[in-house]
């Protein structure tokens, strides 16, 4: 047990916290919008640059080129959450199609796509879900046939995000359908342009389209999107699912809303007490602050484990379930406490934090749906976890 | 002894069911939701002319003179059709003019007069709410008032515990996550009651019972709307409704709603025959009802899965409705807190 | 609806509670213990005499011999509680076997068993429960193998309460090993005391043997103690398991209970202050009180569906899983407000209510599982309540 | 950064719990819980030959030097054994000494001292429990006090905040359902305070801390049962922990217990490192336990169907020692309250 960092590292944190503000004027502000705009392709540049992003890919693929650190990772994320300068480019793209890209991708994907996506010159979104395929995925039914060196694409996808803004998509697409549903499946990448492309945006309960569904008729594409091998588009897909639970029920997250909270019931009151000072909500906020604690503790012990290339164990494959519970529990709270001003939205003299617990109250509901139901994580669990056997195979009928 | 309901209850609920059905389909809610207001008024037409508003009227005052048993299956068929009305306001009046102010009563039989409700201030001041009254006069505001479209009249409850009807106020609409309802801000600065009763007169209890009920609806809604779904939607090769994960979600639900159904009958009934524990089952009713909708809400959501979640199937209508009935007059704890204060539970 | 009785009824209710309170000292008292005890056996014949129990048995087999009258039968319940005057006896012989006999038993066996059964002079113990064969009962293994006009019996049950004190036992045994599971079992009547059989206490965490274990080794007994048909005991069965599920999650006493929890926390404090004024533990109480309540409503729904001969649906179904849980979590609220007085037990001066909060806390958790699992009780709520799939068979591997 | 156990602290853990395994299998703890004096005995001589008693006692007083986290290592291995022992009460009582009394702490290093607690009224005062100091002379009784067998002194808490050493005094057991350990209602009739020291001093987090621990391992210990038994128990021809409810069942008893456990760690190491979080982490430790605890207590037991339910696994041990650490030095909302005290959160 060692919870302080050792003097390389304070010093490491000093640094990225000097680099950070001393150039926060060259962020971009709260007006400069939209995904391209160029103040913040070159805030990102820089970035990158100083190895503050896209800090541990080669050099040659447009990163920075360091060894890889978790600790220096944790370090440099806090200190943008410390100095609130404005963060790195994210997205799918990043996150989850780079690193497929630098484990299976040919040198031409690599050298095609990795630096104009790190620098957020080129936009991607992910084609998974299906309206027919949520929690069993591999059930996927948007077909791509071969017609020369192209495929012909007709289906369509779901839960996709950005869809609107993206250049490229890594899709999921079935290329045998005479295989077992596993087998039959490839990871294709190819351009938002192609005809026959139609994205429709998703509205869902928060009255946001924080989602699309996405079309596809005859859409040509040609067959050097394949990663990796045809048909063996499953495993490329679990290499950076992976990466994807992992992002979902982030401890530190879900430490700062709990505190937005503590600040909340000090602030308002109900008949004119304060709302810490009521017994029973106070009871149900201290509840929640030793599950906050909880998960902090296993976040620490899950990043030691990765530390030491280790696997977490059941420390790591409860974090989804508990994690998004959690905040939902929180916000959850928020809006108890908040009472008749709890459940105001969108616009109003009453309303609290811009409604943000509302939003979190409902979004967060869809992360305990989304990414793996409650209901596919508890089965995780328990197999991976614990041990227990698979449900048996219905008998065919 | 029977406890069930009676055939002409069973038929009152049934006439509201299937006319909602026929008004009130998801497409007019969407409609009445994103403010279209010729759906909305067509909608409140239709139900005024039911004659529904004088349900809890006196005969002798031009009403059906039935008691708040049949008007809470009337806000469960309202609540499961997450349809918004001027009813459960019509009803709250009607039990306080029964006891005084009988002109107003008539004029909610006859459908002259429409009252909306401004008594969030009974259980819960906030932003410095509350409406004081001297000498006749009112001043202050109430939030989240229940104002209907095309009210006449407002019920105002002031701080001292006395009810005013005024029929002018300044409003201001407070928008919720349920867009099909409407809540405002209502002040009042210098404004004359035209009549003033004193004493809570059940006004807070009719108010939860009546919520309570609005929330059996939704909740009953969104659990048949799971079973349907789980017995349609195919995952793994199986209908996702023969998991039997899935399977104890709704047994889970349909184990916690069926005693709150009658919970809620038996609170009703209990108000109407004047039995003394009625007001205690009504206040439990309203926080339990919140917390078994408060799971239900959530399961049912769970069942459908990422689409429970979008717009698709409208689904968050009823999560809306059943999360500000919530809130309604009171929070859970508050409701439980005047039941123990009823039964002496609570040192003085 | 309708909650009061009828004057008929009142006047009945009248009657009942005159010749209790007026027939009080005929009653056993505290020290008149015994199965057997003669005041024990006289009082019951008392009470079947005046139509207080056995009231709707044939007179001709030792009962009361009036028309079933649910509401009757209520009021007398409702009257012993009230009067404090000792019931009627109890068990299973007289709750389970006597209907299954009345329905389904020969000329012989209805004559031969329902009066001395009914008048305590016969007691019986059920022979259901294996180690083996829990949640899965149709799966029991004891088997009866014919041999000349008997059976030659081997095997064990478990949960068998009074087998100690039983002179027979009505049992479910295997008289056909090769035919499927439900068609080859058989409901059998024989001799608790034939040799070959062995009782042994079954101690639980209670500390008390509130069961037992019984063993068969080459227990002989006559072919002619089968009810009804041979290899049609499941049917049997089945008739009587509806009466044993009904027993259990009774909404009146578990009124009772929450009535005597609030007395203990208005009589308790901690450090100086009343239970029932601290809010937290009030808040539970209350949540408590709408659960009791709403079992109470739901109790007398199905109370009338069974008055209209019509099945109570969702509403019967589901008493047993969330009655148990609610007497659990009641003893629950009690022990915590008791705190460390809450978890004595067995003897001692700071004891409170003999222990039997701390009794039932236990027992209750032994009720949640016996009688059919939580889990079996949502399996039963889904499909027969919601009309929702049985999983499928597993495919033979 | 490293959030785990170093090598010196996993082998002092498999050391306690294979000693234990030895040592205090299930039918030594059923003999001890039927008042085997010998057993008991026996198993508590060999478990101070150990040396564990001085674990948390400074080396410059003979002890180990170790910290709490140490502490609720071996804690945790003795919930898991279900053990009776004295180690919480010595780790507490060395806690207190390392700062006030170090004879005390070299008597507890050395062997020749033992120690109990009367604490209990430092969170919960019933039946006029309470003791009171005047002039060195202690008066009143404790209830439920830890008195180890073969306990040389005890650690009184007074009513004023100040701590009391005594060597002698008059013990009643109070027989729990937990008859594996022995609690005492102990009475002091104006007895001599050998030692005084003033101040919370630390105890009441570290005592709830430990209990933490112990009920972490107790929980740990019934999940893996419950885990083993759903693996072998088969009924309509599947294993049941086939069964996605049996197997949800097991995967919330431990999506629960995984964080608890790292709970109980940052707790205990916090405490050690002095950070001023420590304490109030302590304090959520015991309530958050107590929460989990309970509904692994319950749910376990339920996985094991009707054997849960008997003697014959003796289950019921591991319940029952939930159950009394539920209760020991302060409810779940006590805890709470503790810890929202200390951040100011309750208002003056």
């Amino acid at each position: 047990m060692k919870l302080d960092l050792s003097p390389d590292y304070e010093a490491f944190r000093q640094d990225v916290n000097r680099i950070l503000t001393e150039n926060a004027h060259l962020a971009p502000g709260p007006d400069d919008k939209g995904y391209k705009h160029p103040k913040r392709l070159a805030w990102q540049k820089f970035l990158i640059e100083h190895g503050l992003t896209a800090r541990t890919i080669p050099k040659e693929y447009g990163g920075y080129g360091a060894a890889p650190d978790l600790l220096k990772s944790r370090i440099i994320a806090e200190e943008f959450a410390r100095t609130g300068v404005p963060r790195p480019l994210a997205g799918q793209g990043i996150s989850m199609l780079v690193p497929t890209l630098l484990e299976l991708g040919t040198p031409e994907q690599k050298a095609a796509y990795i630096r104009p996506t790190l620098h957020g010159e080129m936009i991607w979104c992910q084609g998974y879900s299906e309206p027919g395929a949520g929690s069993d995925l591999a059930s996927l039914r948007t077909a791509a046939v071969e017609d020369g060196d192209e495929f012909v694409i007709n289906g369509q996808k779901i839960w996709t995000s950005t869809a609107k803004q993206a250049d490229m998509i890594f899709c999921l697409v079935r290329t045998d359908p005479d295989a077992k549903k596993h087998d039959g499946i490839s990871y294709l990448l190819f351009s938002m342009d192609t005809p026959g492309i139609e994205v429709r945006p998703l509205v869902d309960m928060t009255e946001n389209a924080n989602f699309n569904e996405v079309f596809f008729t005859d859409v040509r594409v040609p067959q050097s999107g394949i990663v990796f091998e045809k048909n063996k588009g499953w495993q490329v897909a679990n290499a950076t699912l992976t990466h994807e639970r992992g992002m979902l029920g982030d401890p530190n997250a879900t430490k700062a809303r709990f505190l937005e909270l503590v600040e909340l019931m000090k602030a308002e009151t109900l008949n004119g007490e304060r709302l810490i000072d009521n017994p029973l909500l106070r009871d149900r906020l201290m509840k929640l602050q030793a599950e906050v604690y909880a998960m902090q503790a296993n976040g620490l012990r899950v990043m030691t484990a990765s530390l030491k290339k280790e696997s977490a164990g059941l420390a790591g494959l409860i974090i989804k379930l508990m994690g998004c519970e959690l905040n939902y529990q929180i916000a959850g709270l928020a809006i108890d406490a908040l009472g008749e001003l709890g459940i105001l939205y969108g616009e109003g003299d009453h309303l609290r934090a811009d409604g943000s617990w509302q939003w979190r109250y409902m979004y967060d509901l869809g992360l305990i749906i989304g990414g793996g139901t409650a209901q596919i994580q508890k089965n995780i669990i328990s197999e991976r976890g614990l041990g227990m056997p698979r449900e048996p195979k219905p008998a065919k009928v | 002894m029977e406890f069930a309901l009676s055939e002409e209850q069973r038929m009152l609920q049934d006439a509201v069911v299937s006319f909602l059905k026929d008004t009130a389909p998801l497409e007019t809610i969407r409609k009445i939701a994103d403010g279209d207001a010729a759906a909305a008024e067509g909608f409140a037409g239709g139900l005024s002319e039911m004659g529904l508003m004088g349900l809890h009227v006196p005969e002798t005052l031009g009403g059906s003179g039935l008691g708040l048993l049949e008007a809470c299956l009337v806000q469960e068929a309202l609540g499961y059709a997450v349809a918004p009305s001027g009813f459960m306001a019509a009803v709250v009046a009607s039990h306080l003019f029964s006891q005084a102010g009988s002109e107003y009563a008539e004029g909610i039989a006859s459908g002259e007069m429409a009252f909306g409700l401004a008594i969030t201030e009974l259980a819960s001041r906030r932003d410095g709410a509350g409406v004081t009254e001297v000498a006749g006069q009112l001043t202050g505001k109430s939030l989240l008032a229940d104002v209907p479209a095309g009210a006449t009249h407002l019920l105002v409850a002031d701080m001292s515990g006395g009810f005013h009807v005024v029929d002018d106020w300044a409003a201001t609409p407070m928008r919720t996550i349920d867009r099909t309802r409407m809540f405002h801000e209502v002040t009042f600065s210098g404004l004359m009651s035209e009549m003033k009763t004193p004493g809570n007169a059940g006004v807070l209890e009719v108010a939860r019972l009546l919520v309570a009920a609005d929330t059996l609806g939704a909740a009953q809604a969104m659990l048949h709307k799971a079973v349907v779904y789980a017995n349609e939607r195919k995952q793994f090769g199986r209908l996702i409704g023969s998991f039997q994960a899935v399977k104890h979600m709704c047994a889970e639900m349909a184990a916690k709603l069926e005693p709150a159904r009658a919970l809620v009958w038996h609170a009703a009934y209990a108000m109407d025959t004047g039995d003394p524990e009625g007001p205690v089952m009504a206040h439990l009713a309203k926080a339990h009802l919140a917390e078994v909708g408060s799971f239900i809400a959530k399961t049912a959501t769970e069942v459908h899965g990422g689409m429970g979640f979008t717009d698709l199937l409208g689904l968050h209508y009823w999560f809306k409705r059943i999360g500000v009935n919530r809130q309604l007059f009171g929070s859970p704890e508050q409701a439980r807190q005047t039941a123990a204060e009823l039964q002496g539970f609570v040192a003085a």
